[in-house]
């Protein structure tokens, strides 16, 4: 099984090669090329799950290419983390293919939108069983290029346009982190692969400064995929694209991936403490932050978008705090219920044709199926015990504490609560209440999209006790198999912490039930009492702005002083020289005055000057 | 027929011209698929030469030498000999720039089909155009090399003058000037070479320059001489490349030039620059070169911003893609100044990369161009919509430009910076924003076009058959290189690796 | 001396001034006794033939000894016999244009015409193989006289007047320059034979003088400077070119310029070869930085101000002002190939200059204009034009495969060859030549870019003959100028010129 | 002082002034019969130079032959006898030069002395040039000839009146 | 014997040189221009005789040369004369400074 685990990823292209040739095909059964291929994906990889949980592995290499003396090397690698990813990303391409089947019913790209879906899905899952950085940063680049086509999948849409670019641009940043740290690590090592690179680090091979430095270009790598502050700005605009895709890549895959690749590169960063602390704080700011964004915004995806930037913080904060398994669960369990929400999302969005949560309300009676399962979604995400976004977040606080790093707990604690209170508000606020905006031809979504909402909500509520302290740490055990070695064993810090989680999440939901549900206060308070807190926070902190102030003006400018500078500089001098040309030219015609004589005496003159030359040069005088 | 392979492959588009003779020059079909024929032939007979070329075989190849010009010199010392050969082979690094050449002029062939008139002669001046461009890199000495290498400045300066756009002819100046800079400062290192050592060969002066400085001193080659002919070849190739601040003609020729004509143009004829450099440059003064690799990567990295720089705020297509041009181009010379196997190959890479990406770019806007009569970046909008085809290859070109992994441009970039990282890693983090900044530009200008609300063009069909095939070949070549770069790498070692031999002793 | 002495001299060698002289007074005698209505062709065939006899006398004495007569007075060695072929060949193609020129003028002094200019060759040729002052020196009035006369010849033309007005004026203070110069080389030395100054150049007397014997040299250079139009006494060349009678305009341009070529070669290289310089070394190294500032501001003179030209053949008179500064580089290299890089580069200079002075003459004569606008869309009209024009002009400017940039390289050769190599000179050269790019592709596009109303053009057939010639020659010589090479290798040994066989000579006449 | 020192004197002086005469004279005529003054002078110079022959010559030729044509030019283009001073600015330029290269080559002509040999050139003068150009000089002595007829033949057609133009007088 | 020095003949002949030269140079008359010239071939013939008798070598070939130096100046005179005719025919002027139809 192993040894065809290389094929899990060419499964999605062969659907992305046949949709695209199939691509003016108006027949919508198209989807099935996806769905199929994708599903033969997902039961390659659930085997490959099951085998490595027997504890087997297998890394195969080629030459890709010779350089001189080095090889640079391809193949494909199965340890316990890219096996859970596999299923994770094939699962959820899946069910989200099978999902898109429905939403993207009517699209007159139909064949293309699957085609790009298959296009992800092997860049991903290629991703996930690269055994080398620069095979890694590869399918990296290239899953980009799979949600660059996705959200610019409306191509017509300004908007959409425009949030193409910047994630691409964005996450680019990003990759020339990635870049940087992989080949300083390269003349380091003089390898790509993972295992001469902790080998090398475990032989202290290389500086401690180095290994800092090419720690955190990577991380920077992973910041700009994962959406960490400061580069965070283009998940929430990555909206533009169709829901499907936000809950696939947007949510439980692509940017998870920066989660993974500092868990795949995890011993690098556990031989610099530096590193760890700031990928930890990255991490925390990064879980608040985006937090406090969502407690405001109005678009149902966007708040979702700032809630999968926290969460993914929070899964930074854990491997930041030495919370390997406490991430990568957290991670895991995040993929089932984010993909879930948003594809809730999608279905409600789909029934009302909007996604202004304000112009929603009272959708729970129309939608039986969606409602439920976003609640289960919501309740999952808030930390409500015994759902799986519980036993995680739990996981990574403890960690979080464990590590020492007390100010990032409370402040996880602090954006758990206010993860709790904006997911209630948006549940609230589309669910329960009046209907705001339309209510006509609102009815729930075909089965086709429905099932994978539901298998998704089951795995939200059971994926919870994949790693347990109450029925048994399956997932820290199954990790411990891989390469990397588990920080302190298990943290299990202070019983008090699943009770500060507990707490916090109740207490952000029942502030959203009094605000939202009873009306007990008033909505406007908290904009009323702090208006210019709130200002700011409803504007993203104007962080987009203050990029546009700086980066993007900056670079406009400097940009225009460019042109100025070619036109005015580089032409100027050439002009110069042949205005200085012409000018001789000119002396020269003039002296041409048509009157024999003067050329008679210009002719003397240049005997002279000659003589002259002679004279004084050689020493006539003397 | 093997000892006579290289020339016919040289003068095989003369062929084409001949038959074009005969053909009356009002009929535009038959010249036109003549012309296609006439370019088909020399890539015919590449193919047969790369048959014949051994993968991997060291030293030049199919070698050819015949005496051509020797003249006499008496001497204190008694009659000396300067005699010039007639010598032409090829290595791994020629071979694949010739068949770069055949390729691209196949399909800059079938892209001059948008010619609107005097198709006769404008298919004559191609044909020599190619003659140019083969010899250029199949030559093995200096006269040779030089007289090719301005073979290709007339062809060029006629097509550009006569079929180019509004201010063609004042491009066309511009080309001729700045590239007559570049081959001026060329003659003159030539026959000084020539006078010292007595020999054009690259092989012998190559030899001759390792000697020890014992030796060389008596043929008056000091080490201030050296250093001198290296700078002075390494700005005359840097008017070629273009490298800032020599680049201005070619943004010029880039947006007055027909669109076949800058395909060749930014496909090939660019390269020549980068050939000279590595073979003049890398491959005769290897320690001088050395002692210059700081301020050629610096060059590099200046080039690769300013021309991304200025790329992000033009307004016209050609324009973006000409300083993309320069930006690229100072990628090749980041892999040059690593002077490292990762280095050079990346900068062959990038050579062979930037060829077909530019190509099918320039390809690309011609095509729109035609549609609509205009580059400027606000004439388009939603092109994608009723021309699916042409937004999605250009979208690839863009991507492939930006470089992408699976495409060639990423291959070359990754090398060019890895071997740079390795000698000067300060400098190539500098570097390194310009690939965000290529990805802003590119986007901004692929995007442009192809995304967002539609606008009415006045011929809005998607890529005709006949266009298609330049586009398609194109864009298979770059996934080809992209995806399996073991085929050129695997040509270029040996070439590269005698270089580097020098380069690293 | 007696008239056996005198008998005794192998006067044949000089056969080809003879056919020449003989064939220049018949064609006088000839012209008087023909009516005036009738037709000068035969006089062109004559003159024509009498060329070819010339040269098929040179070529016949291609493997003769070297040969002097009457102390060097006349002088038949490899670099006479060498650039009296160019000569010969450029006075053939000139006389070609010059029986195709028409003009009332003309026409009724054609058979003066034919007269001066072989006698104009003769002095020429005279140039060309002479080793004495006295010799060179009328050979040279000759040559200018003629030539005075032939700009002048339209004599109903204001322009051909003024022209030749302007060319007697400067050419006579020409001359009274080179021979002041003269007279103190004679004067220094007490001899006119070159060879004998150049052996009395050797006195220790003269170390005293060494800033006369400079100033002499420049000044003589200077005044010889005038006949191949490079600085400083280059000004009149482009008002007497553009006033004189094309065909003409093609003689000065090229056969006029070979001779003062060759005169300043002789002169030159054999006089001061041992003469000691200011510091008592080689007066020839001495100078050199003379010669090349005088050689790059001819360069840039000419170049420069060709740039705004729109007359052709005024245009054509700055080119060939250039071209003349570069065939002055080669005289600071003091090597051996000296020679054949300025006869090969006389020898292309010859067939592109006039094969485009063909092409000028064919134009202006239609076009009754001398404006480059007479080129427009010429192309179009006659690209059998057009293309070889293409050639000549791309020749000029020293492109590849023509036959001008195998000179150019053999120039930059020249200078440099030896050490110290000259790096400004040949860098001046190119940046000049790059300005030269602009005015020769500047009639390019006009001829390719710019549409032509103009009719199509007729060539008659000797002038098409001649084009033709011209341009298959720019080509083969470009293509394979071992050719020419291994022609001036295989058959002139250039040690002759240095080769003073006087002593021996005189001895075996005496007796 | 000897005699020969003060002809040389006088010979030189009327030389000199004939020479200054004609850059300042403003009669056209007066100027060429200023330099006549000169020609015969130069003459003189010759003679104490042991150069009967040229002496004579120059007379002959200069001092009659030259300045004869050219006074028939004049006469033959009278246009404007009283010549106007050039400008300025060219006079003083053109004086510049000629001045500095007056005083260059002065400095150096001033020691020039190679002493004296006993040489008898005037002995025979005439006959010994004779033999010398009929021998020696055959060559530039014949050449001078087609020169001369050269001279001949281009000065008719240059300068001979145009029949039609008379024609048209008529 | 004879005390006039060499240099007093170059100095006469530099002289005449200089005013001939300065002569062609300025005057406007044409006719005076050419005769300014031959005043230079002049000047020439003095610095040959007197090379002749008095340099290194004397000998009779200085005075030869300047006989040459004579015939070619008077054919030259007669040359520029008839040009000049000539021009005057078509001009009526023998003004130098007038002839500047071509320039530039």
């Amino acid at each position: 099984m192993l040894q065809m685990s290389w094929l899990i990823p060419l499964f999605p292209l062969l659907s992305f090669i046949l949709l695209l040739l199939f691509r003016k095909s108006k027949s919508e059964s198209t989807a099935w090329i996806g769905v199929l291929l994708t599903g033969i994906s997902l039961v390659m990889s659930v085997g490959v799950f099951l085998a490595v949980w027997q504890g087997e592995g297998i890394k195969t290499e080629g030459t890709w290419f010779q350089i001189g003396e080095r090889a640079i090397t391809m193949g494909f690698e199965v340890n316990p983390l890219n096996a859970l990813m596999l299923v994770i990303v094939s699962l959820v391409s899946f069910l989200v293919h099978l999902y898109s089947k429905g939403y993207m019913h009517g699209d007159e790209r139909f064949p293309v939108f699957f085609a790009y879906l298959g296009l992800f899905s092997f860049a991903m899952l290629g991703l996930v069983v690269s055994p080398n950085l620069l095979q890694l940063y590869m399918f990296w680049e290239l899953v980009g290029l799979g949600s660059f086509l996705l959200i610019g999948f409306y191509y017509f849409k300004p908007e959409a346009k425009a949030a193409a670019k910047k994630a691409f641009v964005m996450t680019r940043i990003g990759d020339v982190g990635l870049f940087i740290g992989m080949v300083l690590l390269f003349w380091q090592v003089g390898s790509f692969e993972y295992d001469e690179i902790f080998a090398s680090v475990k032989n202290g091979d290389i500086s401690s400064g180095m290994l800092t430095l090419t720690a955190l270009c990577i991380f920077v790598g992973a910041v700009g995929k994962s959406g960490q502050l400061p580069l965070h700005t283009w998940l929430p605009d990555a909206m533009e694209g169709p829901t499907p895709v936000s809950a696939l890549i947007h949510a439980a895959t692509m940017v998870a991936a920066g989660v993974y690749l500092v868990a795949a590169m995890y011993p690098l960063f556990q031989a610099s403490e530096a590193a760890l602390t700031v990928v930890a704080v990255v991490g925390g700011l990064t879980a608040i932050f985006a937090a406090s964004i969502g407690l405001m915004q109005k678009d149902i995806k966007r708040v979702l978008a700032y809630s999968t930037v926290s969460q993914l913080g929070y899964m930074m904060l854990a491997l930041g705090a030495s919370g390997y398994v406490a991430g990568i669960f957290h991670l895991t369990t995040h993929a089932f219920f984010k993909a879930l929400l948003f594809l809730a999302a999608g279905s409600v969005i789909h029934a009302v044709h909007t996604q202004n949560i304000e112009e929603m309300g009272g959708l729970w009676k129309k939608l039986r199926i969606t409602g439920p399962l976003f609640l289960i979604g919501a309740l999952a995400i808030s930390g409500v015990p015994l759902l799986s976004g519980f036993f995680s977040k739990d996981e990574i606080l403890a960690s979080t504490y464990a590590d020492g790093k007390y100010g990032l707990f409370w402040l996880a604690v602090i954006a758990a609560f206010m993860t709790a209170f904006y997911m209630f508000r948006l549940f609230f606020l589309v669910f329960t209440g009046e209907a705001r905006g339309n209510e006509k031809g609102v009815h729930e979504s075909p089965s086709v999209m429905t099932f994978p909402m539901i298998v998704l909500g089951v795995l939200a509520v059971v994926a919870g006790y994949l790693n347990t302290t109450w029925f048994g740490t399956f997932l820290s055990d199954y990790l411990a198999q891989g390469p990397v070695e588990l920080p302190h064993g298990d943290h299990h810090g202070p019983a008090w912490i699943p009770l500060v989680a507990t707490l916090a999440a109740a207490l952000g939901i029942g502030l959203a039930y009094l605000i939202y549900q009873k009306g007990t206060l008033s909505r406007d308070w908290i904009t009323r009492s702090f208006p210019s807190l709130a200002e700011v926070i409803y504007n993203k902190w104007y962080i987009d702005e203050g990029y546009d102030q700086t980066v993007v003006k900056g670079t406009r400018g400097l940009s225009k002083l460019g042109v100025l500078f070619d036109r005015y500089v580089v032409d100027g001098l050439v002009t110069a020289v042949t205005n200085g040309v012409q000018g001789l030219s000119k002396i020269g015609s003039r002296l041409q005055n048509g009157q024999v004589q003067s050329y008679g005496t210009a002719a003397i003159f240049g005997i002279v000057i000659l003589l002259l030359i002679v004279a004084l040069t050689g020493g006539y005088f003397s | 027929m093997n000892a006579w392979l290289l020339s016919i492959l040289i003068f095989s588009p003369l062929l084409g011209v001949l038959v074009l003779m005969f053909v009356p020059s009002n009929d535009e079909k038959s010249i036109k698929w003549l012309g296609v024929l006439g370019t088909l032939f020399p890539l015919g007979i590449a193919l047969v030469v790369l048959s014949a070329f051994k993968m991997g075989g060291e030293g030049l190849q199919l070698t050819e030498k015949f005496s051509w010009i020797s003249y006499e010199v008496f001497q204190s010392k008694g009659q000396v000999s300067y005699p010039i050969f007639y010598e032409v082979g090829v290595n791994g690094l020629s071979m694949v720039l010739i068949l770069l050449t055949a390729v691209v002029s196949v399909l800059a062939a079938i892209a001059s089909f948008s010619i609107k008139q005097n198709w006769k002669s404008y298919f004559i001046l191609f044909f020599l155009l190619e003659m140019g461009m083969l010899g250029v890199f199949a030559a093995q000495n200096l006269f040779l090399f030089f007289i090719f290498f301005e073979i290709t400045l007339i062809p060029m300066f006629f097509l550009i003058g006569r079929w180019g756009y509004l201010e063609k002819e004042k491009a066309a100046y511009s080309f001729l000037i700045y590239n007559g800079v570049g081959s001026a400062i060329l003659l003159i290192v030539f026959v000084a070479l020539f006078m010292k050592t007595g020999t054009m060969n690259f092989e012998q002066l190559a030899y001759t320059f390792s000697l020890p400085q014992a030796e060389l001193n008596q043929l008056f080659i000091t080490k201030g001489f050296k250093m001198g002919m290296l700078i002075a070849l390494l700005v005359a190739f840097a008017v070629k490349l273009p490298v800032f601040p020599l680049h201005s003609w070619m943004v010029r020729v880039h947006v007055q030039a027909p669109p076949a004509i800058v395909m060749i143009h930014s496909g090939i004829l660019l390269k020549i620059g980068a050939y000279g450099v590595i073979v003049f440059g890398a491959g005769m003064f290897p320690d001088q070169f050395k002692s210059l690799a700081f301020v050629i990567g610096l060059f590099g990295v200046i080039n690769l911003l300013y021309g991304a720089f200025l790329a992000l705020t033009q307004t016209d297509v050609k324009r973006v893609l000409a300083y993309s041009s320069v930006s690229h181009m100072g990628i090749v010379l980041i892999g040059l100044a690593a002077g490292n196997e990762f280095g050079m190959t990346g900068a062959v890479f990038q050579v062979v990369s930037h060829g077909l990406i530019s190509a099918l770019l320039f390809f690309l806007v011609g095509a729109l161009y035609e549609r609509s009569g205009s580059s400027e970046l606000s004439a388009f909008g939603g092109v994608a919509k009723r021309m699916p085809i042409l937004a999605g290859v250009f979208l690839a070109g863009g991507l492939a430009s930006l470089g992408l992994p699976g495409m060639s441009g990423f291959i070359s970039e990754f090398m060019a910076f890895l071997g740079l990282f390795e000698k000067m890693p300060v400098l190539a983090a500098v570097g390194t924003l310009g690939l965000i900044l290529t990805a802003v530009y590119v986007l901004r200008a692929v995007l442009a076009i192809t995304f967002g609300a539609e606008k009415e063009l006045h011929e809005a069909r998607d890529l005709t058959s006949s266009e298609r095939v330049p586009a398609f070949v194109l864009l298979a070549a770059i996934l080809f290189i992209g995806i399996y770069p073991a085929w050129l790498s695997d040509m270029l070692r040996p070439t590269l690796d005698a270089i580097l031999l020098g380069l690293g002793g | 001396m007696d008239l056996d002495t005198l008998l005794s001299f192998k006067w044949s060698v000089m056969a080809p001034e003879f056919i020449i002289l003989g064939v220049a007074t018949l064609l006088s005698v000839i012209d008087l006794f023909m009516k005036k209505e009738a037709s000068r062709k035969p006089l062109a065939w004559l003159a024509g033939a009498g060329v070819l006899g010339a040269l098929a006398a040179i070529f016949m004495q291609l493997d003769t000894e070297v040969t002097s007569i009457l102390y060097d007075t006349y002088r038949l060695d490899s670099f006479s016999k060498a650039f009296k072929i160019l000569l010969l060949l450029g006075t053939l193609l000139v006389l070609v244009l010059a029986s195709n020129y028409k003009k009332e003028d003309i026409d009724e002094n054609r058979g003066e015409f034919y007269y001066l200019l072989l006698s104009a060759l003769l002095g020429a040729m005279m140039m060309a193989s002479s080793a004495d002052l006295i010799t060179l020196f009328v050979g040279l009035e000759l040559l200018s006289l003629a030539s005075y006369i032939m700009a002048g010849l339209e004599r109903r033309n204001k322009r051909s007047n003024e022209s030749a007005f302007k060319y007697v004026v400067s050419g006579g203070i020409a001359t009274a320059i080179t021979l002041f110069g003269m007279s103190y080389v004679f004067g220094l030395t007490g001899e006119t034979n070159l060879f004998l100054i150049a052996q009395n150049m050797q006195d220790p007397e003269l170390l005293k003088h060494g800033f006369l014997l400079m100033f002499a040299f420049l000044i003589t250079f200077a005044g010889l400077t005038f006949k191949i139009a490079a600085a400083p006494l280059h000004m009149w060349a482009p008002d007497v070119y553009e006033g004189a009678p094309v065909p003409v305009t093609a003689f000065l341009s090229v056969v006029s310029k070979t001779a003062g070529f060759v005169i300043l070669l002789r002169f030159i290289i054999i006089t001061f070869i041992a003469a000691p310089g200011i510091d008592s070394e080689s007066l020839l190294l001495e100078v050199q930085p003379y010669v090349m500032i005088l050689a790059a501001t001819t360069m840039i003179i000419g170049n420069v101000t060709a740039l705004r030209q729109r007359n052709i053949k005024r245009m054509f008179a700055y080119s060939s002002i250039a071209q003349a500064g570069y065939i002055l580089v080669p005289f600071v290299s003091n090597s051996s190939l000296l020679f054949e890089l300025i006869w090969f580069y006389l020898l292309a200079y010859l067939f592109m200059n006039i094969g485009a002075f063909t092409i000028i003459q064919v134009l202006t004569a239609q076009e009754k204009s001398n404006d480059i606008s007479i080129f427009r869309g010429l192309f179009k009209r006659s690209p059998w034009l057009a293309v070889p024009m293409t050639f000549f002009l791309l020749s000029l400017a020293g492109i590849p495969i023509t036959a001008g940039f195998v000179g150019k390289f053999g120039i930059f050769m020249g200078a440099l060859g030896l050490e110290p190599a000259h790096y400004w000179l040949a860098a001046v050269m190119m940046a000049t030549t790059l300005f030269s790019y602009v005015y020769y592709f500047n009639v390019i596009a006009v001829m390719f870019f710019r549409d032509g109303e103009g009719a199509k053009v007729s060539v008659p057939s000797g002038m098409a003959a001649v084009l033709a010639f011209c341009a298959v020659s720019t080509i083969i010589l470009g293509v394979m100028p071992d050719l020419a090479l291994d022609f001036f290798y295989g058959n002139f040994d250039i040690n002759e010129f240095f080769m003073n066989i006087e002593a021996v000579d005189t001895h075996t006449h005496d007796h | 002082m000897t005699g020969e020192m003060i002809a040389f004197f006088l010979l030189a002086l009327t030389a000199i002034t004939g020479g200054v005469l004609l850059i300042n004279l403003t009669n056209v005529v007066h100027m060429v019969v200023a330099l006549i003054f000169t020609f015969i002078a130069i003459a003189g110079i010759y003679i104490t130079l042991s150069a009967e022959f040229v002496a004579v010559v120059q007379v002959l030729i200069y001092s009659g032959a030259i300045t004869i044509i050219m006074l028939f030019g004049i006469m033959l283009t009278r246009h404007q006898e009283k010549e106007k001073r050039a400008p300025r600015l060219k006079i003083i330029l053109t004086g510049l030069a000629i001045g500095l290269f007056f005083l260059i080559m002065y400095g150096k002509i001033k020691d020039l002395n190679f002493g004296q040999q006993d040489v008898e050139l005037h002995v025979d003068n005439t006959k010994k040039i004779g033999i010398e150009l009929y021998s020696h000089y055959v060559i530039p002595f014949e050449l001078t000839s087609v020169l001369l007829l050269v001279a001949l033949i281009g000065s008719i057609i240059l300068a001979k009146r145009d029949d039609d133009e008379k024609e048209a007088k008529k | 014997m004879s005390s006039v020095p060499l240099t007093a003949y170059l100095m006469l002949a530099l002289i005449l040189f200089c005013i001939g030269l300065f002569g062609a140079l300025t005057k406007r008359n044409a006719v005076i221009v050419l005769i300014s010239i031959e005043l230079m071939l002049n000047a020439v013939n003095i610095n040959l005789v007197a090379f002749a008798k008095y340099s290194i070598n004397p000998g009779l070939t200085g005075q030869i040369f300047s006989l040459f130096t004579i015939t070619v100046a008077a054919a030259e005179a007669a040359v520029g004369l008839a040009i000049l005719i000539a021009l005057y025919r078509n001009r009526q002027t023998v003004n130098v400074d007038e002839m500047d139809t071509m320039k530039r």
